[in-house]
């Protein structure tokens, strides 16, 4: 079984986890200037759980993520343009203005797709391993989800099932250690969530979100017994989320100190270091600054991509309905 | 034709949309080795196998959930939840998931599932297990629900909501798995979904229901005959998408309404059909639209209550009588 | 009188009620050491301590449950759910348990709990956090529902709410946290639940509603005004239990009437008040009963999606032109 | 620690075991003469975990038990004539009619009460446990579900809670090993569910529900420490019922061995031996033929009484509203 992400590999992860970074930065600045809309969920910090898992999937693997969900969308690899124009509200967007940031969706990468109901990504990524084992398919869901969404009941229900039934889906659990303002001390009595795998009989297996090379190994692992019909996988990611909750987040409750520790074990650094090993220092420089000029380029253009109309957009196919 | 009881002609439909389409499964509590508590899917395990019949533990709300994006995902799940009073607990799916992505992923999924279940009182189930729930799920956008009263409805419904793109809601009543009537043969025998069907014509009062209210309804109009008044049955067979230009043309006709539904009153079905005449009807009302439904309380189990709080046809009757004073 | 954000009023009923009353506690999300993402909970934490002001786990359908059985128990719960949108998760323990054991253990318990939660759009939100699902919870027999608009109805319908022995939903609005207001002094300022209020008086059309639609219904007055058109504006306050005769007393006088509510117009809770008009004043009407609700599909994301199918004043006026047309 | 039942304890036991199954028996019979009304879910078999566990709480300890509660009803010390007149649907009966046989309430016992939602029973208990914590009371609450409700989400949420903020609370699964109709293995990928309790920060205990000594000793144990402050715990009692789901139920998926082998070891016969060597059989047999007796009297009083007329029972305080 290979479980060792490739050079090749390692160089698309660290440019997409850079795109992310990028993504969340611009979209940090735009914030503050007033000019987004409704509240954002940045990453910055995470990039390695939601790159690296993804980069073992194939494109007709679906994977389901939460509120904060965008290093998926870029490891998923969906087109940063149309991924800003759709946080912009743009017509391009992925949804066409109709989801935003939360709620983006894309079948042709299998990104299916952000949602903003705390522990929805969870059933919904069961859902379609369900669908892929009934049709019989070497297909497989993964579920992005916070600590905070590992208390939720559907959680439990989706877990069971899986297990039950040996569904060849992942669970990604990225733990950053808050909910929403809590510490998750102040959500769960035990530390480390992965433990409650031997309950729903799947393995249960810890990794540090912070290194992409061992995200990737456990999610490569996980895949391959969810292809070969051994089941699911609980993978619990210990990161942390540099940038708070949200952008409409008045903050104070994550230690200074705190911060500070963790941005020293800033992933893309370490994704970087790893790489300067194998293909030096420069190359690394040139992926860095590529990815960051692709996705200055993507706000460029999708910033300039025009607003939907409403007319466009009244309820039509979706919502068909003969007599009204 | 084939005289068969409302329970069979379900497990037909279900039977052969399953042969039709191997997309096609079905899940739910206690479906599988024992045929479901009513006997809907008995033989379906035996004949489909385990991969696409399923029983499942007692965990409503993500099983509503993974339909949703099962049903995104290249299948088709027909889902049985097994009273209608547990419907608060697939609704997190229904609202905030199929009804937003359905919209929101608009062209590129389409989310073909069935929610199947039975709600209803009479046989003293107690207030946990014989609600009907109807509007909350009528409520929600971009879901359809049909609440078919005939064998034949039952079945032509099933295929077509099984076949449709859309989630389909399908209300089904316990004291209906027992009635007989005659389905049509053939395999490709579809019901229109957002069709009402005009069960008994009349020109004094037109009378709307679905469900078991149907035959009350039709009851009520027997005993309405005795007394000379003419009413109108209508059955409308779906509850979302609403058939407004059935309703219209037998006001038209009468000029009185009642309108019947088993769910409770304030911000039940009922009140969406009294608003609907009000929104479409107004000038051919000679009289205030009579609503009959459950009174705003939750439903006791010992008979003389459970029986005098249910709508009934002497209830219908005497509404029809009012709206016709 | 004491001007003060909407928020600063909840703010101030909650910790009254704390003051006073020792087995009044709260719980919910992110409403302890935060004081709430809205911050109606600010400094509560610290005044009355973590046993009485909890932070909990993301777990809303457990605890609407467990606020359920808590307030049976000899406390007075007042639970935080962040957005309405969730309230699905909530029905379960509102329709299959406050409602059932509030009438089936009638005179052995009480179930004095107050669930706050905010809803509405116009900010950005999304389809699964703009929502306003009223007609769900007010559907829900035993289970009063109320709305306020202003800071000073906002106080004195929580300190009601609290104080009451029956469950009370107590719906907020994300866009009225910052208005102001005058709010009268004293502890024991109360506003009774079940009673509404005429905000403006007028002859020609009554307009009826709730949260923040109130306030739209105000500028459409405003603006109809310009042509003539007098209207009255009637700000509900309670959904459930409604105030009929608040409701008659005005069609009455005006003769024509537009409902609103920012909830889905199919079986949503402009429907039950069509409906209830239907019942009460057909009468007295001279035109059909308008509804402005929301349109019934999801509430899309970019602003001028969102902007164009948000009930608002110019909808409203619209309305009252058409019903006095 | 006082967990050991005294003789006079274990008496009492035995004739309240007794109870219920007369209980159940003589609703059998009615079932079968189709003189009740609805389904009927009888505990036949379950006797000693209602039983045994209710023995260790006070009245004013809550106890919320499922739809098949007969066994906890008469373990919390109600009164049988007005449970069977609750069955009936008499006014004399504990809700006047109102609830029927799954949804008692009696607030004197403390038994609050049946619920026939799956699994609601359990945050039923969790939130009154934490309303005792809030007052600082010296109470406790007991959830009594089954091994199907233990899959549900709300389970999991309240476990968590009750966990996380050590609740006074139990937890007693009671593993009959079926759901409705089907096997645990059919619900479940773990065999023992006890073991979910590491993942809740509380202990998880197993014990032989058919044995009413072994029964008393865990919930013994659980309810000191849930005074003491040190939380909540899971037992899970191994037992089974011997009449089947319900009178409603069809049968034939229960194995005719299985229930063979478990009737040897029913429960009433192992109390039974046991209090043999302490009292002698001539007194653990006058014990149970009064219980016999005395639930044969409460048939034929309640089946005298008056059925409730509907204007009494229209909606009243507890649904006030002041307009319409
Ligand atoms: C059902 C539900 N409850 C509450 C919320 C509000 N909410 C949004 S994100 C969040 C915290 C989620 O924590 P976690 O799962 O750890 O994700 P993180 O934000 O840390 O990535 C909360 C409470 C929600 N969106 N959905
Ligand atoms: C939420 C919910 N889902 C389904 C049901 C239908 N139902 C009633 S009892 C039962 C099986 C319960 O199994 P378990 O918890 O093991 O209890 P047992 O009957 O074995 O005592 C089911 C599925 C229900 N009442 N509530
Ligand atoms: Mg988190
Ligand atoms: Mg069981």
């Amino acid at each position: 079984m290979k479980n060792t992400p490739s050079v090749e590999e390692q160089k698309e992860i660290l440019r997409r986890m850079v795109l992310t970074r990028r993504l969340e930065e611009m979209l940090g600045d735009l914030a503050k200037q007033a000019k987004t809309r409704g509240p954002l969920h940045r990453c910055d910090g995470q990039e390695a759980v939601g790159v690296a898992a993804c980069a073992v999937l194939n494109d007709d693997d679906y994977v389901c993520t939460s509120h904060r969900g965008h290093h998926v969308y870029i490891g998923k690899g969906m087109d940063p343009r149309r991924i800003v124009a759709e946080i912009m509200g743009r017509e391009t967007g992925y949804c066409r203005g109709r989801g935003g940031h939360m709620l983006l969706g894309d079948i042709a990468t299998g990104m299916l797709g952000g949602n903003a109901i705390v522990g929805a990504g969870i059933p919904a990524a069961t859902g379609m391993a369900l669908s892929f084992q009934v049709l019989k398919q070497d297909r497989v869901a993964m579920a992005v989800f916070g600590d905070g969404a590992a208390q939720t009941g559907i959680c439990h229900e989706s877990m069971n099932m899986a297990g039950l039934w040996k569904l060849p889906v992942i669970f990604l659990l990225e733990n950053n250690q808050y909910g929403l303002t809590v510490r998750q001390e102040v959500q769960s009595p035990v530390k480390d969530l992965h433990i409650r795998a031997e309950g729903y009989g799947m393995p249960g297996v810890m990794v540090d979100g912070n290194d992409a090379v061992a995200v990737y190994r456990a999610a490569a692992e996980a895949a391959e017994r969810a292809r070969r019909g051994y089941g699911p996988t609980l993978i619990e990611a210990k990161t942390y989320r540099m940038e708070g909750f949200s952008t409409s987040d008045v903050g104070g409750y994550q230690p200074e100190e705190e911060i500070a520790q963790w941005r020293e074990r800033d992933p893309i650094r370490i994704a970087a270091a790893a790489l300067d090993e194998l293909i030096g220092a420069d190359e690394v420089a040139r992926i860095e600054a590529a990815a960051n000029i692709e996705m200055g380029a993507a706000f460029e253009q999708a910033l300039a991509d025009p607003l939907p109309v409403f007319e466009t957009h009244a309820p039509s196919s979706a919502y068909s309905e003969i007599s009204r | 034709m084939t005289m068969m009881r409302y329970a069979e002609a379900l497990n037909s439909a279900l039977r052969e949309e399953m042969q039709r389409d191997p997309t096609v499964f079905m899940f739910g509590e206690d479906i599988g080795r024992y045929g479901g508590v009513f006997k809907v899917s008995k033989g379906l395990m035996e004949e489909f196998g385990e991969n696409r019949v399923r029983d499942t533990p007692i965990s409503e709300q993500a099983l509503t959930a993974m339909a949703v994006t099962a049903a995104m995902s290249g299948t088709r799940p027909v889902l049985e939840i097994m009273y209608a009073d547990f419907m608060p607990l697939t609704l997190d799916a229904l609202v905030n998931q199929a009804s937003v992505f359905g919209y929101l992923w608009e062209g590129q999924v389409e989310i073909p599932f069935v929610l199947r279940t039975q709600g209803g009182g009479g046989v003293g189930t107690g207030a946990q297990h014989a609600k009907s729930l109807d509007s909350f799920v009528a409520h929600v956008p971009g879901i359809k629900v049909v609440a078919p009263v005939t064998p034949a409805d039952a079945k032509g419904l099933l295929k077509a909501a099984i076949r449709d793109p859309q989630p389909v809601v399908f209300l089904e009543h316990k004291l209906l798995y027992n009635m007989r009537g005659e389905v049509p043969d053939g395999d490709d025998v579809l019901v229109t979904i957002g069709k009402a069907k005009v069960v008994k014509e009349g020109t004094d009062v037109s009378i709307f229901a679905t469900s078991k209210m149907v035959l009350e309804a039709e009851q009520a109009a027997r005993e309405l005959a005795k007394d000379g008044i003419s009413a109108e049955v209508i059955d409308l067979r779906t509850l979302r998408p609403l058939d407004i230009g059935a309703i219209m043309a037998s006001i038209a006709k009468t000029h009185h309404a009642v309108v019947v539904n088993e769910g409770w009153t304030f911000c039940g079905f009922a009140a969406e059909l009294s608003a609907s005449i009000m929104d479409h009807c107004f000038d051919d009302l000679d009289a205030p639209v009579e609503r009959v439904a459950m009174p705003d309380m939750a439903i006791p189990y010992s008979e003389p209550l459970e029986t005098a709080m249910l709508p009934n046809a002497a209830k219908i009757a005497a509404a029809a009588r009012k709206a016709l004073a």
